[in-house]
């Protein structure tokens, strides 16, 4: 995995130590043939759209896509809308190459987001997937917790069963606000059932106690962390998330893997709107894009004093500034007007 | 006049001649990139033909690496989007040593875009792009003055026309006579051809229209700016119209002698060949697709295609024929 | 600061103040019509209630009737339109014996674009419709300064602080000093704020930003402009982004101590309540909206209504606590 | 009926001589309460969609529109794409009260239509209904001819009904390119059956010949007044069409009613793009809103030396010209830039 800052790629290493397994696993795709190999752009037909939570689940027919696909990537789709120019992102929940089928799991956030959730069976979705890089799967049988957030958990149930198959002991940490907007089977007593997921545990967490612990998902995290096991953390969700997860299983001394959700233009890698300061292997920060050399991230490449911080005129979380010490920051000359 | 005039009955679109010519550089077909839209190329090579392409307009390159602006770099608006990514980049000797390079063994022709921040940045840049070895698949560069100009509180070079020739001057005496220049017009002008009568007299062998169109959006829910540094640029089709007309207005100026006669690029909203064929028409001797990549890498491709039938059943045999078509009385 | 400092739970959004004050003039609500994008008022009563409108803002008038251009007078283009109507209309005598006593009649409040092809036009039609009988139904003049100067090859007055200046003044003499005149500008020039400043210097109480953009639509069936007379104006959702920035600037500018605290009217591309709240919040007193009538003639009142919840759920008890919002630091 | 020019409304005069006949037929609503009285916005639900020829016939659901319909006046419609903000423009090409619907009938002309023309029962199309004037029937009892070219033709089986129902003599003249492009029943033996028509006659036209008449529509109406029995001709189709029409039937004196189609952004007579010039009452040209004071207008009330005309950089037969002698027609003053 190599993360590219300023026009030159430069290699940000290995992140997981060690790697070893199933290869086919572990090689990622990007670094063999450049960003987006192996992704394609295909007007895939619905299969089938119905509600998962508060969410609805789309399946579509894209086999090319499925073949490649790998968990922790992404499919940028579009409904034709003229007005709206650019695609939406969704994490791509599960991919069957048999099937020749993508499932995606989309929550309402705005009007891209109302029209793709309105899809019926028999419509159309523009899909260009899979893109992005994958989590880079821990070494074979060691334990992995994996957490996600909302949707964030949409993918989880996939990477668990890859790893389980690896030998690796799964727990799987999910939290929402209420049950409702909990993914998959949901029943009181069923908490092991949440997802269906080929885990060995579940653990529910919600803000307002309806499911499982009272509570985010971090105060799972650290006691299972802290009882051993499992020295790596997959994540997925919004970035107060991922912080916090990354700040708990760093005091536990375990790695991260994250995967991060920036506004994305093209998610091809070509426009630059993307970008997150991250910690490269010579130890300066880039400001790198989060389509192509993300969107999963170790975290602590990313340089969380400059992500979502308060910035002039922005509310706490949103965005990023450029570290002074990163690579071409701007000199302390005051810029007014657009450059582009 | 009528389109009949000029019909030939049976043209089929393969064999329209859709090579474009810039002031003597011939390129193979008459749809590039759009600067800042294809990074250097590479990215797109996943979803179409790089070598196809009439060029690969970099994304304009400074002297030094730079890290752009702070996200949120974009806001998606009405048929359009802002960006303000604040030119990063990996600087112009990264160009000239990994990108051009890539390009070249792809089989791809680059157009190099130069910004500095004041003109003997741009000058500079431009020298280093055409003495490197890699200068051989350069066909041109481009001189984007809708950059800020550091002395000039920050204004872009491309508001005031003694800033942009400024600008060429620097850049044509930094490269010689021999390289084709293009310069970069904002939209944002009281008088574009007066601007763009500035630079071709201070050096620019053609004009590119048009660049991003200043704009604002605020997001309700946080009430503030959606962008980072609140102004970003405009483009995508929303912008086409204005495009289209500032193309027109330069072909205008130039059949009232008003301006010298230079090929005019046509950037700005083309998401489709009818959108290219627009420019051209309008007076465009070639075209450049930005934002669409966005949402579909292969439209340069679909463009190329598409345009080639719209000409051939025109009875156009070839894209200069319908160069400023629209102008005809 | 973020929106939570102001938060007053459980405002209902029938309790919000959505009345504007332009200049000392109150208007029922900050939400009306735009110049020329609702005839005299009178259509749109078939579909909403114009008497709960901020204001009719009357398509702009001349001194006689004008048949305006010929046809096609407008084309569609991605998110919006252009449009070449040429000021059609009855001319001031006609609009101030029919229009405004039927907006009177139905409870309405009018704003009367005014329109010249020199400063002497525009004063006369001034006062003839401040001196009218109609005129108490008058709350204020926009003075459409978008419009050619026949003095000057055609270029509209917008385009020239000096000739801007001159309309101006011209208005101002013909009314006295206690008629609220709203200078309505321009997006296609460099300077937007130089020119905001030479109007409110030359009397103007205030100013609508923005007319349309200049753009150009070639039909590439005929290879012909769209518009019989080639040039229109661009409006609806894809000038937004343009309008928010103009306003932005006019806010910041006044801020910053370049331009006197005056009231703005935001106008382009209001086509729901979180487009007219981006106005607001860049610093519009008071929207207009225009093209988008065109699809839904009831888009003011979802407007109005809109607005009045979005500020309910930000705490905000009117619409004067919004204005220029998103500059606060 | 009256036709605005310039600010001030002025009387054009009644179109039919001597109205009679049902008055609910006759009273147009426009004069009583204002243009666009009756009109309603509506989200309607499409009950059908299906192939008429070569076009599309959409019946939806609007019963408060379909209540206040009459033949000639049109329905403004809108797909929610986004990016197209104007709607489009359809002739009702049947309004059934009991119902509560209206009939359309789609021919693909850009990407608007084929946005409508793709709907499928129980998508939803807005829709603004009814606009326009309709046509002033002419009094009962006397002789009728309808024409419609194209998709023109899909109003003209309601009107005839209505003329019938009258004891008006109906013969119908429908053209089209081809036999598959005509609407309705076009089996070769059963040139009656065409539109399925409640009318006298049907007299089909194919400029290849392939159904009926080889020719144009005129080709059999000029032999038709000829014969004697109509003197009204009430016709909907394109330009070119309802110009030769009006040529055919003032030469046989017999008065005209004709449905133009303009470029129209509002459709309820505010914004002034759909004008014609039309000669008032008073003698006197203004350019005249089709969409408010049409889109039907008598024949001989158009200016038809300025509409169609070519002019410089203009292909024939687009747009018209403002006649010299029109209302406020302009100075020759050249005027530069975009006056709005
Ligand atoms: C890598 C990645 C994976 C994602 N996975 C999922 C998923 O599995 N399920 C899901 O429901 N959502 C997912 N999202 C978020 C989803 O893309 C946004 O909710 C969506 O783009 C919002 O579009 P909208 O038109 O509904 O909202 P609007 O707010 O109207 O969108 C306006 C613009 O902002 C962009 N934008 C707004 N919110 C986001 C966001 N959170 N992230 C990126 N861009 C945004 C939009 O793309 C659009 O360009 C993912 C985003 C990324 C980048
Ligand atoms: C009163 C009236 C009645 C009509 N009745 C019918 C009917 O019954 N069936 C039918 O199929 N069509 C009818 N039309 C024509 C129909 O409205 C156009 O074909 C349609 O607007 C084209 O839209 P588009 O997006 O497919 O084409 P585009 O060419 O992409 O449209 C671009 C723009 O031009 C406008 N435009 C293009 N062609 C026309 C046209 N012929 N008339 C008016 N505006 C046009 C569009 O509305 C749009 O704003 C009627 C038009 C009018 C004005
Ligand atoms: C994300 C983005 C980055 C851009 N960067 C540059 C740039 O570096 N240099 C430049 O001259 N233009 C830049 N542009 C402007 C485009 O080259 C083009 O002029 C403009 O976007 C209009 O074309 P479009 O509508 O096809 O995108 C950029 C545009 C976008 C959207
Ligand atoms: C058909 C049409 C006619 C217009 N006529 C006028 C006019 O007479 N005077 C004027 O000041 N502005 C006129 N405008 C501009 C509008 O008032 C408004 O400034 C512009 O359309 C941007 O707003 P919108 O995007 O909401 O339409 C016109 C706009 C349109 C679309
Ligand atoms: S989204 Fe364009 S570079 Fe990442
Ligand atoms: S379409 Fe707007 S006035 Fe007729």
């Amino acid at each position: 995995m190599s993360v590219v800052g300023g026009g030159a790629p430069e290699p940000l290493g290995v992140v997981t130590p060690g790697a070893a397994g199933d290869p086919a696993d572990l090689v990622d795709p990007a670094d063999e043939a450049g960003p987006s190999a192996g992704a394609v752009l295909v007007d895939a037909p619905v299969l089938s759209a119905g509600p998962d939570g508060a969410c609805t689940r789309l399946v579509v027919h894209a086999p090319a896509a499925a073949a490649a696909a790998r968990p922790g990537q992404f499919a940028a789709c579009s409904t034709g809308d003229s007005g709206m120019l650019l695609r939406r992102s969704f994490s791509i929940a599960a991919a069957d190459p048999a099937a020749g089928t993508l499932d995606l799991v989309v929550a309402v956030a705005g009007a891209g987001t109302a029209r793709v959730a309105a899809l019926r069976e028999g419509d159309r979705l523009s899909v260009v997937a899979p893109l992005g890089r994958p989590y880079a799967l821990p070494p074979a049988g060691e334990g992995v917790v994996l957490v996600g957030g909302g949707y964030g958990a949409a993918p989880l149930a996939w990477v668990g069963r890859l790893l389980r198959r690896r030998g690796s002991r799964v727990d799987l940490v999910v939290g929402a606000a209420t049950r409702e907007r909990l993914l998959g089977d949901t029943t009181p007593a069923a908490d092991d059932g949440v997802l269906d997921a080929p885990v060995d545990a579940v653990h529910v967490t919600t803000d307002d106690g309806s499911a499982g612990t009272r509570g985010r998902v971090t105060d799972v995290l650290g006691p299972l962390l802290a009882a051993g096991g499992a020295r790596h953390v997959l994540a997925c969700g919004p970035m107060a998330m991922l912080r916090a997860v990354h700040v708990v299983a760093a005091a536990a001394g375990a790695s991260t893997q994250l995967a991060t959700e920036e506004s994305m233009a093209c998610g091809i890698g070509v426009c630059m709107t993307c970008v997150l300061p991250v910690v490269g292997d010579d130890g300066r920060t880039r400001m790198v894009r989060a389509c192509t050399d993300g969107p999963v991230f170790p975290g602590e490449r990313l340089r969380w004093d400059a992500i979502g911080a308060p910035a002039p005129q922005r509310p706490a979380g949103v965005g990023a500034r450029v570290p002074d010490d990163a690579v071409g920051a701007p000199a302390p000359v005051a810029a007014v007007g657009g450059a582009r | 006049m009528s389109a009949a005039t000029d019909v030939r009955p049976g043209l089929a679109p393969e064999d329209v001649d859709l090579s474009a010519d810039l002031a003597g550089v011939r390129l193979r077909s008459g749809v590039m990139t759009a600067s800042g839209c294809a990074a250097a190329g590479r990215e797109l090579a996943a979803f179409t033909d790089v070598a196809a392409l009439g060029a690969v307009v970099t994304k304009s390159v400074m002297l030094a690496p730079r890290s752009g602006r702070p996200t949120p770099r974009m806001a998606e608006t009405p048929a359009g989007m802002l960006n303000s990514i604040g030119l990063q980049g990996g600087g112009v000797d990264a160009l000239v040593e990994h990108d051009l390079p890539w390009l070249a063994a792809a089989g791809a022709t680059a157009v190099v875009s130069v910004a500095g921040g004041d003109p003997d940045e741009f000058g500079e840049v431009a020298r280093r792009v055409v003495t490197s070895p890699a200068a051989a698949g350069v066909a041109a560069l481009e001189v984007n003055i809708s950059c800020p100009n550091v002395a000039n509180r920050g204004l872009v070079f491309a508001c005031d026309p003694g800033s942009s020739a400024a600008v060429l001057r620097a850049v044509r005496a930094a490269v010689g006579d021999d390289v084709v220049l293009l310069a970069k017009l904002s939209p944002d002008v009281t008088d574009l051809v007066g601007i763009a009568r500035a630079c071709v007299e201070a050096g620019a062998s053609g004009l590119t229209a048009i660049n991003t169109l200043l704009g604002v959006d605020i997001d309700v829910r946080t009430m503030r700016p959606r962008l980072a540094v609140t102004t970003g640029g405009l483009s995508g089709p929303a912008v086409r119209p204005v495009a289209v007309r500032c193309v027109w207005q330069l072909r205008a100026a130039m059949l009232a002698g008003l301006l010298p006669e230079v090929p005019v690029v046509g950037t700005g909203g083309v998401a489709g060949p009818e959108d290219a064929f627009q420019l051209v028409l309008a007076g465009a001797s070639a075209v450049q697709v930005g934002t669409a990549l966005f949402a579909d890498p292969s439209t340069p491709a679909r463009v190329d295609a598409g345009l080639r039938s719209l000409l051939a059943e025109r009875g156009l045999a070839s894209l200069g024929e319908a160069v400023g078509h629209a102008h005809r009385p």
